[in-house]
């Protein structure tokens, strides 16, 4: 009787996580509040107001956009094959909510040393990667079930941009696994924060090369080549409405949330922050009190959260910056610049761990 | 990329991308069939049918005031063109003399509208490469001359300012010093927007080497405006064929003719910019000596039977006007001949072996304005061999493929 | 020659003053080697600066655009205009001689009922939609023009009705301005 | 459950997203209405979003008088959008034909095409007249649904009417 009540509590103590503080709650939220702070910095760089009226400065326009599509009338092509053309973007949905639950937010397991996410294994690094391929063929299918010239051309145009850019994302993000020698993201941030400052500069190259990358993954200007505004309309998005089209935009800003997320933990040093500080006193009782008791839940997630609107905040700036490039122009300027820079990269961190840091001593 | 050199590889499939009626490239209604192989343009058609309103056989049940006024909204753009170009023709055609101060405001007004027009085009190219945040500061910056006109003339598009015989609106002489300071403060800006053109990395690899338009295929193909100019043709109503102010400023000599031999979307870009900066130091000569007298010269609404043709150099171009008056005061035949329709020939050449994702620069760089055109050119494809679909197939094919696609799924 | 105002023509020649010399010039070069192509007592130069009609007869009019390109370097095409003049039809080809700096305006008339002409598309490719939209609209036919099409008229629109002849009545008769037929019912629509 | 409707439907009136479509005009509205997206007179506070297909928009902006050959494709593309759809005619041609009223190739407003819910008179309206309309859309739509208008914008304020010499301030105003 005991272990039958433990297992419900343990239930419900799991359910709580998945579903609502470092899960899928917490990360929609998240979700919405990058999107609001992209859209604000991105109008006010243009010197624009940008969203204004409704919430304070026009904080709960993105939720309000949200809400209003789900309300809408849904419409399904009629030459589009019906059952697969409303799967894709439950799939969308469902794939970033897997990725996020990678993130270290919050100590999870106390037993395994550093904050640990929800479903942190060794090797979630690969099926990271593996995933993010996943969602690219999704947006590829999505656009040829919608069966609309602007869908097909968009779609093809989302695969080669994904397929050249698929392959710096990967050698960015395996950089740190070199350094730290381990395949789980949560402990290869933790490893981080105890090495050497020396190797954090090794970390330079990676951190702009995936910058660009997600840039890309995301389709953001200036690669939004697919569903560029002017040329083909909304492209793989353009048959899509209603809910369809609201679960797709939630997708979207999941997976903003996952890569400014991935890139805190990676390369900024995760929900890390006053123990970096050389002082016994915060780097020694204060993590030991984070780490332990309830001081954790909340001073982790906030700055979690500070580290990656960074983040945000910088891929919005790109945003703004650049005009749209042509597909051909970044079909070529990723197969010759950011696969070279990538390769290049990972050689000089090989180099660095084998040769010069044993010379200098460097542990 | 499938390689379209040795025929024996497959040939990617020819999908043909509808641009239009109703596409965010495109601020008008115009229907542009782009023939694709792959992601290059095989063949271009464009037609822009949908604008046809009938404007010439309207004109003929008006009288001259009231046609000033039809023919002003031909264009929103370019209105003033238009309401002066007529104004001039019916002048011409009753041969009466208009006072030297009504002449010095209506070319100020025509350049006072090349300038909002070639800014407003500057944004829409800048919108059109995804490049939105110049887009808003051009935008914002052509407030500053959009609030001159409105000043001037009390209307920020449609300005009326003309009338048989002369301008309806006086420039008060305590609004000079502020249009004076309003024209250095755009010239600056436009000086900043010129470094932004010349050396803004990706703008300038999506403009440079598109859209090539060559010296005599311009030629050949009766291009005008800056689209000509920037394939090195000295086209230019104000320096070939000066009328109302133009005649005393092209006496003074400091304003030449501004032509660039790129021959491709950059040049034309760079032709306006420069233009825009000519343009402004025009309006400030034409405000700095502009003599005072009255502004209008009374004419008998009844025209003597004449037959006039205007021409003025309208922001994308020569504007025509070919005006038969019968002694009533309407007139017996008025042509309309904007400068966009004399553009849509060289434009479909240019079109054709570009990428799909240039279509909307090319399309934007002769600054099309669909409202003052309404006829449509179909262009071959070259001589590949493959089939080419007749203009009514290639519509019934596109009708048919709309209709597969109702709003609802039954 | 045409119609009503054939007494009160709208021709308005200027004289053979200073002003209108390299005009007149030019006008007598056309006049010399063109003669037989060219109706002489119908060309003249207009009173406004730069200004030079000739009319030229329908048969020889490829031969007058090939003399001129030859002869004057004539490459600015401006527009092909259509008039209608009673019992004749006109078509108005504009051009701009632009190192002379003059307009000239090519006239050819054409009768009524048999409304033909050879076309000149091949020569000067600039006039290939003009002269579609002369022949929906006046029913001139410009013979051998390459690729005839509808142009701007819908595509329900009857084949032989031309709209901007003077003999054409709005079969809708023109909507009074001020009557305020308001928003049609919603089942209409 | 009451609390839920209510706010879904606030949240049709604060993201009203908008798709703009030419009728055979004079392009005169066309530019008013993206100068009323611009810097200036900043549309997006309201949360209006230009999208590009008319699946994805609420209101559709039409201007131009409907001219013979742009009707049946007028009367697609606003069947294609998503059903609680409104139209808003622009300037004096989508309101009653215009100038061109009585032109034998114009209908003569875009209200003998499609149902429209709101006008915006002008010939063309000032950017700062669309605004008023698309804010007097939204309070008149709020209305039917229910939601007290005064909260959907309380801080609104008239826009910055430009003074008659406005070249510094226009300027200024900009600058802001």
């Amino acid at each position: 009787m005991q272990a039958a009540l433990d297992m419900i509590v343990e239930l419900l103590v799991q359910g709580f996580w998945v579903l609502v503080f470092p899960g899928i709650f917490f990360v929609t939220s998240l979700a919405l509040l990058w999107e609001w702070i992209d859209r604000k910095v991105y109008a006010r760089m243009q010197n624009r107001v940008g969203p204004l009226h409704t919430g304070w400065h026009g904080i709960l326009q993105p939720l309000m956009d949200f809400l209003k599509l789900l309300s809408k009338e849904d419409l399904t092509p009629k030459k589009a094959d019906r059952r697969s053309f409303a799967a894709v973007p439950v799939v969308l949905l469902v794939l970033s909510f897997v990725l996020c639950m990678f993130l270290p937010i919050v100590d999870m397991n106390p037993a395994v040393p550093g904050v640990q996410g929800i479903l942190s294994f060794e090797g979630d690094l690969v099926l990271i990667l593996f995933i993010s391929t996943l969602i690219a063929l999704v947006i590829i299918l999505a656009g040829y079930f919608s069966s609309n010239p602007f869908g097909q051309t968009g779609a093809a145009r989302t695969g080669m941009l994904l397929v050249s850019f698929e392959i710096p994302l990967i050698l960015a993000l395996v950089t740190p696994a070199f350094l730290t020698g381990s395949l789980c993201v949560s402990t290869i941030m933790y490893r981080l924060t105890q090495m050497s400052p020396a190797y954090v500069w090794l970390l330079v190259l990676p951190f702009v090369i995936y910058l660009i990358a997600s840039q890309a993954e995301l389709e953001r200007i200036p690669f939004d080549v697919s569903h560029a505004e002017t040329e083909i309309v909304h492209g793989w998005q353009v048959e899509f409405s209603g809910k369809k089209l609201a679960l797709i935009h939630m997708a979207e800003d999941i997976l903003l949330v996952f890569s400014a997320g991935i890139a805190t933990t990676l390369f900024l040093g995760g929900p890390y922050l006053l123990e970096f500080i050389p002082l016994s006193i915060f780097s020694v009782e204060f993590a030991a009190i984070a780490a332990t008791t309830w001081v954790g839940w909340v001073y982790y997630p906030l700055v979690f959260m500070f580290k990656s609107a960074l983040v945000v905040v910088i891929l919005s700036n790109m945003r703004t910056l650049f005009a749209r490039w042509r597909i051909d122009q970044i079909v070529r300027y990723g197969w010759k610049v950011m696969v070279p820079l990538a390769l290049l990269s990972v050689m000089l961190v090989q180099v660095a761990l084998v040769y010069a840091f044993p010379l200098l001593g460097v542990m | 990329m499938t390689s379209t050199s040795n025929r024996t590889v497959v040939i990617p499939p020819r999908v043909s991308i509808p641009i239009g009626p109703q596409h965010p490239a495109l601020k008008e209604p115009a229907m542009f069939k782009l023939t694709v192989e792959g992601e290059l343009i095989v063949d271009a058609e464009v037609n822009i049918g949908y604008n046809h309103r009938g404007v010439e056989k309207l004109a003929e049940s008006n009288t001259h005031i009231q046609n000033l006024y039809l023919l002003a909204r031909i264009c929103g753009i370019c209105s003033a063109t238009h309401n002066g170009n007529y104004a001039q023709a019916v002048e011409s055609a009753a041969e009466v003399e208009i006072p030297e101060r009504a002449r010095y405001i209506r070319t100020l007004i025509w350049e006072l509208d090349r300038i909002h027009s070639h800014i407003l085009w500057l944004g829409v190219a800048f919108h059109e490469v995804g490049f939105d945040t110049a887009f808003m500061y051009t935008w914002r910056d052509r407030e500053v001359a959009m609030d001159m006109l409105e000043s001037i003339s009390g209307n920020r598009v449609h300005h009326d300012m003309n009338t048989v015989g002369g301008v309806r609106r006086d420039v008060p002489d305590e609004l000079v010093p502020k249009l004076l300071r309003g024209f250095d403060k755009l010239k600056e800006r436009m000086r900043y927007y010129r470094d932004v053109v010349l050396h803004e990395k990706t703008f300038w690899d999506r403009v440079a080497g598109v859209g090539i338009l060559e010296t005599d295929v311009a030629k050949k193909m009766g291009a005008v405006g800056p689209t000509a100019r920037g394939s090195n043709v000295p086209v230019d109503v104000r320096f070939n064929d000066p009328t109302q102010a133009y005649v005393p400023m092209m006496d003074t000599g400091d304003f030449e003719m501004i032509l660039n031999d790129r021959c491709d979307v950059a040049g034309r870009t760079i032709v306006r910019v420069e233009e825009t900066i000519q343009a402004i130091e025009m309006c400030s000569w034409l405000v700095k000596n502009m003599p005072d007298g009255p502004i209008r010269e009374r004419v008998r609404p009844r025209i003597q039977p004449n037959e006039v043709l205007a021409r003025h150099e309208a922001p994308r171009g020569e504007l025509i006007h070919y005006l038969v008056t019968n002694g009533t005061d309407k007139p017996e035949r008025i042509k309309v001949r904007a400068p966009t329709h004399a553009n849509w020939v060289s434009m479909a050449h240019t079109l054709k072996g570009n990428y799909l994702a240039d279509a909307p620069i090319i399309l934007a760089a002769i600054d099309p304005c669909y409202s003052c055109t309404d006829r449509v050119v179909v262009v071959d494809a070259d001589e590949q061999k493959m089939e080419l679909v007749p203009l009514d197939v290639l519509r019934v094919r596109a009708n048919k493929w709309y209709k597969e696609n109702p709003r609802r799924d039954e | 020659m045409s119609g009503a105002e054939a007494e009160v023509t709208e021709r308005r020649p200027a004289e053979r003053d200073e002003l209108h010399k390299r005009e007149y010039d030019l006008l007598d070069t056309i006049l010399q080697d063109m003669a037989d192509a060219v109706v002489a007592e119908e060309c003249y130069v207009h009173v406004q600066p730069r200004r030079v009609f000739v009319r030229v007869h329908p048969d020889r009019l490829r031969e007058f655009i090939r003399y001129m390109q030859r002869e004057h370097d004539m490459w600015q095409v401006s527009t092909l205009s259509g008039r209608d003049l009673g019992d004749d039809l006109q078509a108005n080809y504009h051009f701009f001689l632009n190192d002379k700096k003059i307009a000239i305006t090519i006239k050819v008339n054409v009768p009524r009922d048999k409304p033909e002409y050879p076309s000149i598309t091949d020569l000067v490719p600039g006039v290939d939609f003009v002269e579609n939209e002369i022949r929906e609209m006046f029913g001139i036919v410009p013979v051998g023009h390459p690729n005839p099409r509808r142009c701007e008229l819908p595509e329900n629109w009857p084949g032989e009705e031309y709209p901007l002849r003077k003999d054409w009545a709005d079969p809708r008769g023109l909507m009074k301005r001020s009557k305020t037929t308001g928003p049609r019912p919603k089942e209409e629509l | 459950m009451g609390f839920l409707r209510r706010l879904v439907d606030k949240a049709k009136i604060k993201s009203p997203w908008v798709f703009h479509f030419n009728s055979g005009g004079c392009n005169g509205c066309d530019i008013e209405i993206i100068a009323a997206l611009m810097p200036r007179l900043d549309l997006e506070r309201f949360g209006v979003k230009l999208v590009g297909s008319p699946r994805h928009a609420d209101i559709m902006l039409c201007t131009g008088p409907v001219t013979e050959q742009i009707k049946p494709r007028l009367q697609r593309i606003y069947e294609q959008m998503a059903e609680p759809k409104y139209v808003v005619a622009i300037g004096s041609c989508a309101c009653s034909g215009g100038v061109f009223r009585g032109a034998y190739n114009v209908l003569g407003g875009v209200d003998q095409a499609i149902p429209v819910t709101a006008y915006v008179p002008g010939c063309p309206p000032k950017p700062s007249a669309i605004m008023h309309g698309a804010y007097q859309l939204l309070q008149v739509l709020a209305e039917i649904m229910g939601v007290s208008p005064k909260e959907l914008a309380p801080e609104f304020e008239e826009p910055p009417a430009p003074t008659v010499d406005t070249t510094e301030t226009g300027a200024e105003v900009a600058q802001t």
